[in-house]
């Protein structure tokens, strides 16, 4: 019975680790949506001008 | 500047997702239990597929490391460092099973087994990698570094296996005597979550080159931006 | 002594950091040529510089020195080249003497103490040789890195802004040795933003801007006198594709 | 070859001249020899891992002091440009700098070992000549990986924290290695127990010579 523990254990900590993982990639994703977002407004202000 | 190539993410996130539930299905409530070990022999399959993922990983940055260097072209460098990236993060979770696996059934945390050694080497090796990446600021000369590094680190496995080997021969080989006289079920459940670790392996894969490729894109054009005086704006 | 005849310079290309640094530039240069590259800061001309010394790959594009492919054989092509940059290159705890004739052995020369002694006398430091570099004042240290560039008597010479920096007498000492090594039919350029300095002594003028050639002509055909409104107009103004 | 020859040469005339990366190696080795001493419980013998271990960490991290200074006098005055601009190849200086971080991590190991075995006891003096022949493997396997990583930190920012950072995970199992045969020939065993280690060992040797003689040229130039 104790084994099992480590099993449920073992499992937890794939699962973790891998959402975790995503977690950390998907924030990265988000700020650099923002740093895009400000960078196209950046173009098109300068294509605004002459 | 190329578009971006269309998002394959939908599909192979739906084959994933469903490739795992099969993989769990088989490991849980297909295969039967192990005489000897018991329920904790069921760590063993995402064990395993995780290491496959590993290796996938390192592989793929060596090839990208020679690819760099031969080409000199910079995707090859993204390629590798997503790779090295989801390789890391697998080799812990390797060495984090091992370690819950080996508790119950060897009775101790770590032994210094080839297998465990050498994964623990690896990590160490790869784990660098990163430090060298974030310690070179010009970005050529951090893409031919790290494809040394890569193809340097890969060259270094067998040879890390090889000397743990001899360091501790009297340790069995526990995962090759298992593998011989499993059951039918039990290999069904290995070859599925096998099967599942290779496509969330891709899926992060293209997650991750996506992702620095749009890093790398969007540090160029704000490079040019703040340059080019005749597109300069104000930065607040 | 062969001396290097035309260098040809075909479709040169260099990104850094995602910024072209040289876009396709070609040029040829005859035996005895000596241009001057002129050019804003961040044109380019240290980089095309640093791919014909074999410094820095190009990323596309090629340097031909007498019809032979640099990239095939860079050691031999570097045996006949000379560098002059504002960094040294000489080692500091070396004396005045050592470093010639490190450099000299370096390059294959016949004698080099000989060769040493020889240039020693030529930049004035004859009665200082055994100090080490590290002693000298900023003078006396760039005529020794004009002494190391020349150990070899080079066939061609590439200079990176060699005259920013230097004093009355080093400027003056350079001076002389280019001309002395321009009567002898060697191949010069130079990288100089001293626009006077590279119209008094070049046979060649050209200009670089934004990583691109936008300008090359013999020093004959051009007017010192409407010059500057035309580098002006050249670097500033519009890109001359 | 004779190029080669010429800067190992100028190598070895600077360090003689100012003993800059031997003193340190020496020092921080004998310093490590006395600090490992903490370890051993006074009046008792050393195990021959223990003894072996204690060695091999003395002499790596003073051969990694040597190895981070490599490039260090090649900085002043840009004349590692200066080479590079030179008939030189990179692969003969490849091969130069590392036979002189080779023949620094030899003499500084011809002075830690009579310390070692002056604090350590001198019963592990068993086959002088093998123990040469594991510190000779261990430092050409050393020097070719230092060196080759000693280029590429000279290009990076933080370079002196850098190398070991690199180098130990690379090197681990050469390490391992050679605390494992030093033990053997600590505790009197014969060369044919050992014999296949070293083969293993002269193995890594062999392939980091080879990957560094074959990445210097793109490493220096990028």
């Amino acid at each position: 019975m104790h084994s099992t523990y480590f099993l449920l254990t073992a499992y937890l900590v794939i699962w973790a680790g891998i959402f975790a993982y995503l977690l950390a990639t998907g924030r990265q994703q988000r700020r650099l949506a923002q740093r895009l977002e400000i960078l196209e407004q950046r173009i098109s202000e300068t294509e605004a001008r002459p | 500047m190329k578009p971006l190539p269309r998002n394959p993410e939908p599909i192979l996130t739906l084959c994933t997702a469903l490739l795992l539930a099969a993989a769990l299905y088989a490991v849980f409530l297909h295969a039967p239990a192990e005489r000897v070990m018991g329920l904790v022999q069921k760590i063993f399959y995402f064990h395993l597929s995780c290491a496959l993922a590993a290796f996938l990983s390192f592989t793929t940055a060596c090839a990208a490391g020679v690819a760099y260097l031969v080409s000199r072209n910079l995707k090859w460098d993204i390629l590798g460092a997503a790779a090295v990236e989801i390789g890391l993060v697998f080799t812990t979770l390797v060495l984090a099973t091992g370690m819950l696996w080996g508790r119950p059934v060897w009775n101790a945390w770590w032994t210094w087994d080839p297998r465990l050694t050498t994964s623990l080497i690896l990590w160490f090796i790869f784990a660098s990698y990163f430090i060298l990446r974030s310690a070179v600021e010009q970005r050529q000369r951090r893409a031919t570094y790290c494809a040394v590094m890569a193809i340097v680190g890969f060259v270094d496995v067998p040879i890390v296996f090889l000397s743990a080997r001899l360091w501790r021969s009297i340790h069995p080989v526990v995962i090759k005597a298992d593998s011989i006289n499993m059951a039918p079920a039990m290999v069904t459940a290995l070859l599925a979550s096998l099967a599942a670790f290779t496509a969330l392996w891709v899926l992060l894969l293209q997650r991750r080159v996506r992702t620095l490729a749009l890093a790398e894109r969007i540090l160029t054009m704000e490079h040019r931006l703040d340059r080019e005086p005749a597109l300069s704006t104000e930065r607040k | 002594m062969a001396a290097a005849d035309h260098l040809e310079i075909a479709g040169l290309c260099k990104d850094y950091e995602g910024c072209r640094a040289l876009c396709n530039v070609s040029l040829r240069l005859e035996q005895g040529d000596f241009l001057a590259l002129l050019g804003p800061n961040g044109a380019g001309k240290s980089t095309l510089l640093r791919i014909i010394a074999t410094l820095v790959l190009p990323d596309r594009g090629s340097v031909r020195v007498r019809g032979a492919d640099l990239a095939e054989d860079p050691e031999r092509f570097r045996r006949r080249l000379g560098f002059i940059s504002h960094h040294g290159l000489f080692y500091d705890h070396m004396s005045a003497q050592e470093n010639l004739v490190f450099s000299a052995a370096l390059y294959g020369v016949a004698d080099p103490p000989a060769r040493a002694e020889e240039l020693l006398r030529r930049v004035g430091l004859h009665h200082q040789r055994h100090r080490r570099a590290a002693t000298f004042s900023r003078g006396m240290r760039q005529r020794l890195s004009i002494a190391r560039a020349l150990v070899n008597d080079p066939d061609l010479l590439l200079l990176d802004e060699p005259f920013t920096g230097l004093d009355r007498q080093a400027a003056s000492l350079l001076g002389e040795q280019l001309l002395l090594l321009k009567e002898r039919q060697r191949t010069i350029i130079m990288v100089t933003h001293d626009m006077e300095r590279g119209l008094a002594m070049a046979s060649r003028v050209g200009i670089l801007a934004r990583g691109r050639l936008v300008f090359l002509e013999q020093r004959q055909r051009i007017d010192p006198a409407t010059f500057g409104e035309l580098y002006h107009a050249a670097t500033s103004g519009g890109r001359v594709s | 070859m004779r190029i080669a020859w010429l800067v190992i040469r100028k190598d070895l005339a600077a360090e003689l001249r100012s003993p800059q990366a031997m003193v340190s190696m020496l020092f921080f080795g004998f310093l490590l020899l006395v600090i490992l001493n903490v370890a051993v419980p006074a009046g008792a013998r050393v195990a021959p891992e223990t003894g072996a271990g204690i060695l091999w960490v003395a002499v790596t991290f003073a051969a990694v002091l040597g190895l981070a200074r490599t490039f260090d006098r090649e900085k002043q005055n840009r004349c590692l440009e200066g080479l590079l601009l030179s008939p030189l190849s990179p692969e003969a200086l490849f091969g130069a700098k590392m036979a002189v971080n080779c023949i620094f991590m030899g003499i500084s190991q011809v002075a830690i070992l009579p310390i070692f075995f002056i604090l350590y006891g001198d019963g592990f003096l068993h086959a002088p000549v093998m123990l040469a022949l594991v510190l000779l493997l261990a430092n050409t396997g050393f020097s070719a990986t230092g060196t080759l990583f000693a280029a590429i930190t000279a290009g990076a920012n933080r370079n002196e924290a850098l190398l070991p950072m690199l180098f130990f995970p690379l090197v681990m199992p050469l390490i391992a290695m050679a605390v494992k045969v030093t033990s053997m020939i600590f505790a009197g065993a014969g060369p044919a127990e050992y014999g296949s280690w070293l083969q293993v060992m002269a193995a890594f040797a062999l392939i980091f010579t080879g990957l560094g003689f074959l990445f210097t040229g793109r490493i220096i130039r990028d």
